[in-house]
């Protein structure tokens, strides 16, 4: 805990360059291994039986007949997978969610599951579970579900965090807020104001690699599972206290990951495996169908969300006010309060006030999604803040940078800010050619800014030194996109080597200590510090042993280039030793040289974007295609800046989707009618411009090498940049997102009428 | 399930004749082997036509051209005389599904699919296209448009297989075009399909049209009105009105996850001026 | 259901296995010989992780059943490179970055292979919509576009 | 000596107050003292809690020293992607 993280800046010689990834070469070979890539002697195919119901009490459910299929191994149920969790709601959550106990709350919701010897044997054995359901009302819509005569979805939730308390079971399982000052002063001082409601619709993560994983339990009380994960430290935690394993005695690895972007940080199907590889006493193959991703993993929130902005003829910000509701699926969550924390984090408000509601509906639960609950609440705020600026006759980047928050501002979620990258990225767009450039006919330009908050937390690297001088570092967070190479840059930094001689691997969790996930921007953030001060460990290794090898006092060693310098001429000009000189001479010296960190990476800050885009559309068919598109962000110090380029540019495409074409959609059945990626429609290479990127960096305080988290900010502004571009585009404020062509065309056909 | 690959139609034929229960046709198999990925498909026999010979080719004859049940769109587009000859069948045919799917697919698929939104279809309605349907007793023409006969249904009987699409030499000063509306710019099913055919005198004059409709009703739609419309025009705008007023009125859509009633009602109209304009142009009209 | 005998070449290897009527050629591919490379996102061709070229077409192979592979040619990313030299898309997929997760990267391989045989000189409009067919979730699919056209400048001999 | 803010929903936990008043050096004996003077706030302090201290969120590192005069707040523990 005694690692000193304040960035001391410095000139870099590896880090911020672009060399060649580690895992490149498997990866275009075909040869790296993903959650479905992997099999082990005697293994058994599992499939899962779901609900086709949106909400409907479990009566009973016979597994017997599909017990005598031959080649079926076990049948899992809710009774399998006994309640261990102790009160706790959140774990209990995930156990239903995994596998239903005493209702299905959505279409997907898993009800059972078979293992056996083969896919056919399996599906047939599906096919004889018989369930006896009452099907009970549904909703799934968040504006319906808060209506009095709705359907209520669990009798035991009332909402939390109102006064008097509530007696009566709600579908708004919670109500938050946040804020300073008092609006309605505020809004007394306005000249302006607007006010709107807007929509947005569920969207999913859409990783291409379905979840994966093998399940292995041994009858001595030892389990083994690989799996496709962004922390398998977390997932060892929950299967092992949702199936009652020692966490030690559960080894989880964690394979390539084909995307995760939230929805790998929560367990799905892991519990069921295990479950069902304890009682078949073999190993379980489970791989998601891409209608079962879409079905029963990781949606973000559908919301609903009333935004309220104020300003006076100057251009200042009198008050801001802003409802947001949000659906979390069947189970209490905490999605809305942060789309309360974020809505208005870009700005200096002297009185604000947000207030979230959690919706309970019969939709899959939610998971986190790139920055969860952001992008949703940057839509309305933004766009409001566009408006508004119209109203009162300013340019809308002007508008911003009046009433920007900076170092010292109260935020909207309560903290004062300390030095912030908000400013910057605007005044870099207004600079920005883009920003100038002429507009064509039937085109829009839209821009918006995008506030998240970085993670820190538990981190730890092992960093060995080899006999011939070559470095392997092993970390326990997993690489989502790039980090195995940003962190060899970093410990060849530290250490004073060259990339080539580092080699990192994402370590199982019997081999390294806990590691928190790869979320909340924190992957590189985080494990760099932990590689930082397990370099530097090594370096106080090093200095004792080049004092040995000299046989010179410690405090005559320093550490310079990679090397082992004696101070000074006392010493006979001794020629420095090089990381491969004390390495080979590592055994006579003491034994292998390590260095070792554990830590907590707190503090990591907060990150910020601004974001522009030009749309065009097609008035007559409200057909639209965004032709330009340009991501400012403060990526403190870019560690591999064609990995921090990547990082904006995926998440502006995912903001692209969302806005534009992906939903959810749901029949009157209650079910969803476009599980797969014919209908639930992201981006394709033909839909999208190149993506212009500027990297702002402005060091972290809290960071060694000024580092900070750069993943999730870009997927906040695309949803409002693209609302905005398309409003401007066609005169008609567009206020439900995606803004597809028939909300295009219908909302250009209601202002002609 | 049984997999065959008869060497001979009739072979194939009577394989589909003799099935017990339910059979289906490989061709492409873009469409079938989606379909088997769904747990509840269950069939007995699938009949894979694509090693009877003649399948595999598009054929240009005196009257026009003979294409092949195991053709791949791309090899539709391969064929320059074809593409000279009907370019709004061919971009029809290519708008199916990526590149990927282009590689396999076929338009007999296409049309014995039944979708109402497939894309092929409209262009070879309006194009005049006929199907040669190979059956255990010999082989009859249907005109493309008595195909389909609702979503998923054909009126085709049982041991039948269409080997075949037979388009026409076109008429001297004859373009047709194809255009759709999807909410990307590639992958999605259309929401709206229109192809347009024309033919010209000689001054520029329509002197023959078809006009058909995907996507907005249980079948293809040829528009009569439509057609009646441009007949004896230079398409000029109040032409041009007229013939998207009555497509329009010709739509019998529904509401789902891919559009709307009034999306597809107003979008037919606006294709169908697009794609007669761009027709006229490859017939020749200023 | 009788298992069938399938002969095939699969990168430039002969190739013979046997399979049921309703096996993919991914499922045979990824279960039956261990070629794991190709990959399923979704298994209904709207993804295209699956891509191989079958006769020099690109296909997705959970489209296509193990039995029609009897007397095709099939490539897969197993066979892209040539021995340990990568094929100059390989090389430029990792030089620009052009893969995150990299769950796609095969599919994108094969496609762009499938590509710039048919059109040395691909505009940025033509590799769009060629590569309209294969999802990628993590890179806004801007660095995978530079590295097609500039492995094709390479393969065209005009860089290095 | 500290004002620490709450959150809106720690607060039905501690007798309705927005701000508490504590003295402490760490973050540790600040959440001690104050599950001390709120037991209710033990089970969210649990697991549910971050500090901010000026600004910076602290999710663990619960050894963290409070600087003179910091501004000190109580806040959710956050998911992300």
């Amino acid at each position: 805990m005694s690692f000193d993280a304040t960035n001391s800046s410095k000139s870099f010689k590896s880090v911020g360059t672009r060399p060649l990834r580690p895992d490149g070469v498997d990866k275009v070979t075909g040869r790296a291994r993903y959650g479905a890539d992997f099999n082990m002697p005697g293994q058994l195919v599992a499939r899962v039986l779901r609900s086709k119901h949106a909400h409907a009490k479990i009566k009973s459910i016979d597994t017997s007949r599909a017990e005598t299929v031959k080649g079926v191994k076990a049948v899992v149920t809710a009774a399998d997978l006994p309640d261990l969790t102790d009160g706790d709601p959140a774990l209990f959550a995930v156990l239903d969610n995994c596998m239903a106990r005493n209702k299905a709350m959505y279409d997907g919701h898993a009800i059972a599951a078979v293992a056996a010897i083969d896919e056919k044997a399996a599906k047939a054995a599906l096919k004889l579970i018989a369930v006896d359901y009452e099907i009970l009302p549904h909703v799934t819509d968040v504006d319906a579900a808060t209506l009095p005569d709705a359907p209520v979805l669990n009798e035991a939730i009332f909402t939390q965090g109102v006064e008097p308390k509530s007696t009566r079971p709600s579908n708004i399982a919670n109500r938050t807020e946040f804020g300073h000052g008092d609006v309605d002063v505020g809004f007394s001082h306005a000249d302006s104001v607007v006010e709107r409601s807007y929509k947005t619709e569920q969207t999913h993560q859409g990783y291409i690699e379905p979840h994966a994983c093998v399940a292995n339990c041994n009858p001595d009380g030892t389990a083994e599972l690989w799996v496709c994960t962004q922390g398998h430290f977390v997932y060892r935690q929950v299967c092992a206290d949702l199936l009652g394993i020692e966490v030690s005695k559960l080894r989880v690895t964690s394979s390539e990951i084909g995307g995760g972007f939230g929805g790998k940080t929560h367990v799905w199907t892991e519990p069921v495996a295990l479950a069902l590889s304890r009682k078949a006493n073999r190993p379980v193959k489970l791989v998601m169908s891409r209608d079962e991703v879409f079905r029963a993993s990781g949606p973000t929130s559908a919301t609903s969300i009333d935004v309220k902005i104020g300003a006076n003829k100057d251009g200042i910000i009198t008050a801001a006010t802003a409802t947001l509701r949000y659906t979390s699926g069947p189970y209490a969550d905490m999605w809305a309060e942060l789309g309360a924390m974020t809505s208005f984090a870009c700005y200096d408000l002297e009185n604000v006030k947000t207030v979230g509601l959690e919706v309970i509906v019969n939709r899959p639960k939610v998971a986190a999604y790139r920055a969860p609950s952001a992008p949703m609440a940057a839509f309305a705020v933004e766009s409001a803040i566009d408006e508004l600026a119209q109203k009162i006759g300013m340019n809308p980047v002007d508008f911003r940078i009046q009433n920007v928050a900076s170092e010292g501002t109260q935020s909207s979620y309560g903290p004062i800010y300390g030095p912030i990258g908000i400013g910057p990225t605007l005044e870099a767009a207004k600079a920005h050619p883009h920003m100038s450039a002429p507009l064509g006919k039937n085109q829009g330009r839209g821009m918006a800014c995008g506030f998240w908050f970085n993670f820190g937390g538990q981190t730890c690297t092992d960093l060995n030194i080899s006999a011939d001088g070559t470095v392997t570092i092993a970390v326990g967070t997993v690489d989502v996109g790039g980090s195995r190479a940003s962190l060899s840059l970093i410990a060849a930094e530290e250490l004073g080597l060259s990339y080539d001689n580092i080699k990192a691997v994402v370590a199982d969790t019997s081999t390294l200590g806990y590691n928190d996930m790869t979320d909340g921007s924190r992957g590189t953030f985080s494990t760099s510090m932990a590689t930082i001060s397990a370099a530097r460990n090594a370096i106080e290794i090093m200095r004792h042993r080049a004092a040995l090898m000299w046989d010179i006092p410690l405090g005559d060693v320093y550490w310079e280039d990679g090397h082992a310098h004696a101070a000074g001429t006392k010493h006979g000009n001794l020629a420095p030793l090089s990381v491969k000189d004390i390495a080979a001479e590592a055994g006579k010296t003491g034994g292998p040289i390590a260095g070792h960190s554990e830590l907590v990476a707190d503090g990591a800050g907060v990150s910020f974007a601004t974001h522009i885009c030009d749309i065009d559309v097609d008035p007559e068919t409200g057909s639209s295609r965004v032709v330009r598109y340009t991501v400012i962000q403060d990526a403190g110090k870019a560690v591999h800046p064609s990995y921090v380029e990547g990082q904006y540019q995926g998440g502006a495409a995912q903001g692209i989707g969302w806005a534009l074409n992906e939903e959810y959609i749901y029949g009157e059945d209650g079910r969803l009618q476009n599980p797969g990626f014919l209908d639930y429609r992201i981006p394709v290479c033909s839909d999208l411009p190149m993506i212009d990127t500027q990297i702002l960096e402005i060091p972290n305080p809290k960071h060694p090498y000024g580092v900070r988290g750069v993943g999730e900010t870009s997927i906040v502004p695309p949803l409002a940049a693209i609302a905005n571009a398309v409003s401007n585009a066609v005169g008609v404020r567009m206020t439900h997102i995606p803004v597809s062509p028939p909300r295009i065309l219908a909302a250009l056909t209601d202002a002609k009428d | 399930m049984r997999y065959e690959r008869p060497d001979t139609m009739q072979a194939a034929t009577a394989l589909l004749a003799g099935a017990e229960a339910k059979s289906f046709v490989l061709a492409g198999g873009t469409d079938l082997l989606v379909r088997m990925q769904n747990d509840d498909f269950e069939a007995d026999l699938i009949v894979d036509i694509k090693a009877i010979s003649g399948m595999a080719k598009v054929t240009e004859t005196d009257d026009g051209f003979v294409i092949g049940a195991g053709v791949p769109s791309v090899a539709l587009f391969e064929d320059t005389a074809l593409v000279a000859a009907w370019p709004g069948v061919v971009e029809a045919a290519n708008l199916i599904g990526s590149t990927q799917i282009q590689g396999r697919c076929t338009i007999v698929g296409n049309l014995c699919n039944a979708s109402p939104a497939a894309d092929s279809v409209p262009a070879l309605v309006a194009a005049g296209a006929v199907a040669q349907v190979a059956g255990p007793s010999g082989t009859r023409d249907v005109a493309v448009i008595d195909i389909p006969t609702g979503p998923g249904k054909t009126s085709l009987a049982k041991g039948e297989i269409i080997q075949a699409i037979l388009l026409p030499k076109p008429n001297a000063r004859t373009g047709d075009a194809y255009l759709r509306f999807i909410p990307r710019t590639e992958m999605d099913i259309a929401v709206v399909g229109v192809a347009v055919n024309l033919t010209l005198n000689e001054d520029g004059t329509v002197i023959a049209a078809r006009v058909a409709l995907g996507a907005v009703g249980p079948k293809v739609i040829l528009v009569d009105t439509a057609a009646k419309a441009v007949i004896g025009s230079k398409l000029e705008d109040v032409v041009l009105q007229a013939l998207s007023e009555s497509c329009s009125a010709a739509c019998t859509p529904i509401n789902d996850k891919r559009g709307t009633v009034a999306f597809r009602t107003q979008v037919a109209g606006v294709l169908a001026r697009r794609a007669a304009q761009t027709a006229y142009t490859r017939a020749g009209g200023k | 259901m009788s298992s069938i005998a399938v002969a095939t070449i699969i990168n430039d290897d002969k190739v013979e296995f046997l399979c049921q009527p309703d096996e993919t050629l991914l499922d045979i591919l990824r279960n039956r010989l261990g070629l794991m490379g190709t990959k399923e996102g979704c298994g209904t061709g709207d993804c295209g992780a699956c891509s191989t070229i079958m006769d020099g077409r690109v296909v997705c192979s959970c489209l296509v059943l193990g039995a029609e592979a009897q007397g095709r040619t099939i490539e897969t990313i197993e066979g892209m490179a040539n021995g340990s030299k990568l094929h100059p898309l390989q090389r430029k997929f990792i030089e620009h970055a052009a893969l995150q997760c990299g769950i796609c990267t095969p599919g994108f391989l094969m496609a762009a292979k499938a590509l710039l045989e048919v059109n040395p000189n691909p505009t940025e409009t033509q590799i769009r919509f060629w590569l309209a067919g294969n999802l990628c979730r993590c890179t806004g699919y801007d660095k995978i576009v530079r590295a097609v056209q500039d492995a094709a400048a390479e393969i065209r001999g005009e860089t290095t | 000596m500290f004002d620490v803010k709450l959150w809106a929903g720690l607060q039905h936990l501690a007798d309705n107050q927005k701000v508490v008043p504590i003295e402490a050096r760490t973050i540790r004996e600040l959440l001690r003292k104050m599950e001390n003077q709120y037991p209710g706030l033990a089970e969210p302090i649990k697991g549910h809690v971050a500090v901010s201290i000026n600004g910076v969120i602290y999710r663990n590192d619960w050894s963290q020293e409070l600087p003179k005069g910091a501004e000190i707040m109580l806040i959710r523990r956050l998911a992300g992607g």
